[in-house]
């Protein structure tokens, strides 16, 4: 069973994430990453850890693809549906394809190279627990810092869109 | 502790429970449209001091079927310039949004679809789902009034999901959990040991008591926004943007829209009742308790508000798109931190 | 809640792409079929043509083949929401070149009809407003108070929308006997659901934010523009025919002219513009009681009316306050049973042409309201 | 800072008031006539019809006496009426208010899709024959069954009757032509 969904996961994940990238329309791409993040969330769940699959769920799909396709909407020609990205032409399949290979290699090589330890599972009761002690006490820095930049820009988004 | 989960209990954990747990929501999801649908029917006439519809039926009972039929056997038109992978698709994604937030809904305390820890915040992550299906749906359209009222519902959404958030994190901290049916617990007993009455607890609570008011209707507001419902429906606003980012759907795709709205707007209402109402708690201490009479409670307590919402929909006008961000972004939200520090002082004290 | 004027905006710096927009003719809120072609920036409106003719019925043309009588039906369906004091000014200005009396109690009868009337279409005007506006509710309330009215007329007339009432010389027929009963009844009504009304929408919080400080109409623009009727008046000029030339017998009562005053917002907005049609209903009501109190029951309502009809050589302008502005007729007379021209002033298509100087510099779910507030019917904008 | 506080009460508050004005309707009795189930032309409640309602035109061909002045009056030029002159001594029946008749009333039709209910016929008919009645449900799928000729509905007149007097008239006519000719 968790077997299957993974797979139905990784396939969701992979499949879209190939529209992603190969799409000639920007908006499909947008819209693909709505089932990229999906099946991420997916696999998050399969791997116990709940509350960052629902934070995938609702910063990644809630906020940041909004943002993106907002994005999109404003800064090309909104009211037709023949909207292109520009950027698949050969020069750039070439160079990216180039650059993926590397990393691709790279990173199959890393995995093979480096002894993994089967670690014996225990099924957390809950994740949300254990994420607020660590990030009240051995990671309150970070946090806290974290939480400044973003209230900076924050700030800075409203100063900016302000009229004057 | 009880059982979570009463079709486990009967049958063992196996598919066939899962196949009827997951359907069960389905099955309470289309006797409730149908009633709703009837209700903003016959609720709408009445309050008009009209009679509503008459010819189907005693009384029409039947209309909302009839509905449902016509919309059923409508053309399914799609517009010839429209971006037909996506226009197909919005519906769909809509629906399965707000289907999946009945996954965590406690209807009794023997029954939930999927007991998970996190449920008060899985109703907030799905509830961001939807959007997307929205902005499909009023892109692909390919018509300026629906490309307006996608780009409106989105903002409108994401504007108003702080509020609820805030109000959200104001009952976790309370209940000290995100399990839906842990907070029911901490509500059982009488009406006043509540979310909306402050809590169970001594009687420092009073002093508390406006502040958790308060919350509940910054939350009410909020979740009419989400649900696009007057004098929020500025999205489907039909005196300037005709119906909206649906305005080019038809028949069954239509009616996966207007589906979606109506378990959200049970949504919205079932989450009121579990984090301000007692859930599937008898308001009377165990007058009526237990699992069955839950259900009863339950579903009651979430139609009173399902009422508010029609009831607010037909008396309100509704608001211009900044004057909503205004109320968001400089009412709601300022006075939900006020009451999420006082609510927090009260849980530091008790 | 948001003070904001968006007037303000300067439009050369913001400098994005205006977008035209095509509103109606199938558009829900215009009111009819009606187009306005407005030229967007973002959401803000910079500039609106109304394109206007899809209910042209040649009525002036059409006049000049029919006889004096025969125009009356016409007349009718010019403001087919108004049609009793549509009627009014053309029969005043024709009893006047005939030279003909009419009795005392016509008078009463047309004065009491033209103010129900007038109730009636100010209760439309403020509930299809309060539906532009979102409100469902107020629509009804308001129709069901009107079909009263309706029924009233029809008694006395036969017609619910289109009377041919109003004779030259007199009424086509008399009133129903309980005529006196039905209408303290109607108005009975009338102010309780004015009063629901004022609570239920015009002094809600929300229609008020739609309203205040929208579509601004400087009482010199709206003098420039010969706006009349209540947008006049809501600009805050207290110009009413009834009280500037009283006609008929409207100077024996003792009635207000109620004007903008800007309680809520500025002067001239489209708050205004509807508080204005508000407490005008009230003030019709008033006459209409006066009316009935001296209403003289003895007379025929027929005994002047003319068995043919044929002007002397001349020509005339005769007008009279309708509810929505000024109607007039100028009416030509070659000596015939047939008018040479007839020119109607209509009020509607004057108001509308004020509309752009009043919806530019506001958002387009302004524009919405400000053309709901201007109340046109576009029976009598293309005639 | 007032004032804002001001607002959002004054947006709750309107709000609530406007709640309790709809939530007091809402139990109020309707005003719903069930039209079909309830007509109009019986007591229906404050909105019944009056008698003298105008709908469609009723023509009693016993009272025509084909004077045209209908079809002059009309607006709309819905009325077309063909009359034929009688010959001396086979005038048509009197009317039946007593009046003399000398005009066959060989057609007399009402286009109701033109008719604008205006009531100007009723009122130039010098014997009363057109009159408006409260009749208004007479929809049907086809316009030209709209156009009622009402010699043929009321059968006044028949086919060969109308056809004996044309003959008759246009006899007359050639023997006054003849006499007109050949004078005695």
């Amino acid at each position: 069973m968790e077997d299957l969904l993974f797979y139905l996961f990784a396939f969701v994940v992979i499949g879209s994430a190939s529209v992603v990238v190969l799409s000639k329309n920007i908006m499909y791409s947008a819209f693909s990453l709505l089932f990229t993040f999906f099946g991420v969330a997916g696999l998050y769940v399969l791997l116990f850890a709940d509350f960052v699959a629902l934070t995938q769920i609702m910063v990644y799909i809630g906020g940041i693809l909004v943002l993106i396709i907002f994005g999109v909407l404003l800064t090309t020609k909104i009211t037709g549906v023949d909207i292109k990205s520009g950027t698949t032409g050969k020069v750039q399949l070439i160079t990216a394809s180039v650059v993926v290979v590397i990393i691709a290699i790279s990173l199959i090589l890393l995995f093979t190279n480096v002894e993994w330890v089967n670690q014996e599972f225990v099924q957390p009761n809950t994740t949300i627990d254990s994420i607020g002690f660590a990030f009240m006490t051995k990671y309150l820095l970070p946090f806290e810092i974290a939480a400044v930049l973003l209230l900076i820009a924050l700030v800075g988004a409203t100063l900016i869109a302000r009229r004057k | 502790m009880e059982e979570a989960n009463f079709v486990f209990n009967m049958i063992g954990e196996n598919w066939i429970a899962f196949a009827i747990i997951s359907l069960l929501p389905m099955i309470f999801l289309l006797a409730y449209a149908l009633i709703a649908i009837l209700g903003e029917l016959k609720i709408s006439a009445f309050i008009q001091e009209r009679l509503g519809p008459m010819r189907t039926g005693p009384w029409g009972i039947i209309q909302p079927v009839a509905e449902v039929v016509k919309l059923l056997q409508k053309e399914d038109i799609t517009p010839d310039s429209a971006n037909k992978p996506l226009f197909n698709l919005a519906p769909f994604i809509m629906f399965a949004a707000s289907y999946a937030g009945f996954a965590v809904i406690p209807f009794s305390s023997y029954f939930v679809p999927s007991g998970i820890n996190l449920g008060l915040f899985f109703l907030l992550a799905v509830g961001s789902l939807g959007i997307i299906g929205l902005l499909m749906g009023g892109w692909a359209s390919n018509n300026k009034y629906s490309l307006l009222g996608g780009l409106r519902a989105v903002a409108q959404i994401v504007s108003y999901e702080i509020p609820a958030a805030m109000v959200i994190l104001t009952i976790a901290v309370m209940a000290g959990s995100l399990d839906l049916q842990e907070i029911i617990r901490q509500q059982s007993g009488w009406f006043w040991n509540w979310f909306v009455f402050g809590g169970s607890g001594g009687w420092i609570k009073i002093i508390f008591l406006p502040f958790s008011f308060i919350m509940c209707i910054i939350y009410i507001i909020a979740s009419l926004a989400e649900t696009n419902r007057t004098p929020f429906d500025i999205p489907e606003g039909e005196s300037e943007l005709v119906a909206g980012y649906h305005t080019e759907y038809s028949g069954m795709k239509f009616a996966m829209f207007f589906f979606a709205e109506y378990a959200n707007m049970f949504i919205v209402s079932a989450i009121i009742t579990i984090i301000f109402f007692g859930g599937w708690n008898s308001p009377f201490g165990d007058f009526m308790g237990g699992p069955i009479w839950g259900v009863f409670w339950f579903v009651s307590k979430a139609f009173v508000f399902v009422f508010l919402q029609i009831w607010l929909r037909w008396t309100l006008p509704r608001l211009r798109v900044d004057q909503l961000m205004y109320v968001s972004w400089k009412v709601l939200l300022p006075f939900s931190f006020v009451c999420f520090l006082a609510l927090s002082l009260l849980v530091m004290l008790k | 809640m948001s003070e904001k004027k968006y007037i303000d905006i300067e439009f050369s710096q913001l400098d994005s792409e205006r977008m035209r927009l095509f509103m109606g003719p199938q558009h829900p809120s215009t009111h009819g079929v009606l187009q306005l072609e407005v030229e967007l920036d973002g959401e803000i409106v910079t500039d609106l043509i109304p394109h206007i003719g899809y209910l042209h019925r040649c009525f002036e043309k059409h006049a000049e083949n029919m006889t004096y009588p025969q125009i009356i039906p016409y007349i009718d369906r010019l403001d087919y929401i108004s049609s009793m004091n549509n009627e009014l000014p053309y029969v005043m200005g024709l009893e006047k070149m005939l030279d003909i009396q009419v009795s005392e109690k016509v008078e009463y009868i047309r004065v009491i009809f033209s103010e129900l009337n007038r109730i009636a279409n100010h209760q439309i005007a403020i509930a299809t407003f309060g539906l532009d506006s979102g409100a469902f509710t107020p629509f009804l309330y308001y129709f069901r108070d009107r079909e009263m009215i309706l029924t009233i007329f029809e008694k006395a007339s036969g017609g619910r929308l289109l009377y041919n009432y109003f004779w030259v010389g007199g009424l086509a027929a008399d009133v129903h006997p309980t005529f006196k009963e039905d209408i303290t009844e109607a108005i009975r009504i009338i102010r309780d659901t004015n009063a629901e009304i004022l609570n239920l929408l015009l002094k809600n919080k929300i229609f008020i934010d739609r309203t205040a400080n929208v579509g601004i109409l400087p009482a010199d623009i709206a003098i420039s523009y010969g706006v009349t009727g209540p947008i006049l008046r809501a600009s805050g000029i207290p110009l009413d025919l009834r009280k500037a030339e009283p006609y008929s017998i409207y100077e024996r009562f003792d009635f207000d002219i109620p004007v903008g005053n800007g309680e809520v917002g500025t002067v001239g907005d489209c708050w205004d513009r509807n508080i204005v049609r508000f407490r005008e209903m009230e003030e019709s009501c008033k006459i209409i009681e006066q009316a009935l109190k001296t209403f003289p029951s003895q007379g025929d309502v027929r005994e002047n009316v003319p068995k043919r009809i044929r002007l002397p050589k001349g020509e005339i302008y005769c007008k009279a306050e309708n509810p929505k502005g000024e109607l007039g007729f100028y009416i030509i007379s070659d000596g015939k049973d047939k008018p040479e021209r007839v020119k109607v002033r209509a009020p509607s298509f004057v108001n509308l042409s004020a509309l752009p100087e009043m919806s530019r510099g506001y958002m387009f779910a302004d524009l919405v309201m400000i053309l709901g507030s201007v109340d046109i019917v576009l029976g009598e904008v293309d005639r | 800072m007032k004032d804002y506080f001001k607002n959002v009460w004054l947006g709750v508050w309107t709000a609530l008031i406007g709640m309790r004005i709809t939530i007091d309707h809402l139990f109020r009795k309707n005003v719903t006539v069930q039209y079909p189930n309830v007509h109009p032309k019986d007591k229906a409640g404050w909105m019944d019809m009056p008698s003298n309602a105008r709908n469609r035109l009723y023509v009693d061909m016993d009272e025509c006496n084909g004077c045209n002045s209908c079809a002059r009056a009309c607006p709309v030029n819905c009325i077309s009426i063909e009359t034929v002159r009688s010959v001396p001594g086979d005038a048509p029946p009197p009317l039946a208010s007593g009046g003399k008749r000398n005009l066959w009333v060989s057609q007399f039709e009402i286009d109701f899709t033109k008719c604008c209910f205006c009531s100007l016929c009723t009122e130039a008919c010098p014997t009363g024959a057109i009159v408006m009645t409260t009749e208004f449900e007479y929809s049907s799928y086809n316009r030209y069954d709209l156009v009622y000729n009402f010699v043929k509905l009321q059968n006044s007149m028949s086919d060969e009757k109308i056809a004996e007097v044309k003959e008759k008239w246009a006899e007359h006519q050639k023997e006054k032509k003849k006499e007109a000719v050949e004078p005695k």
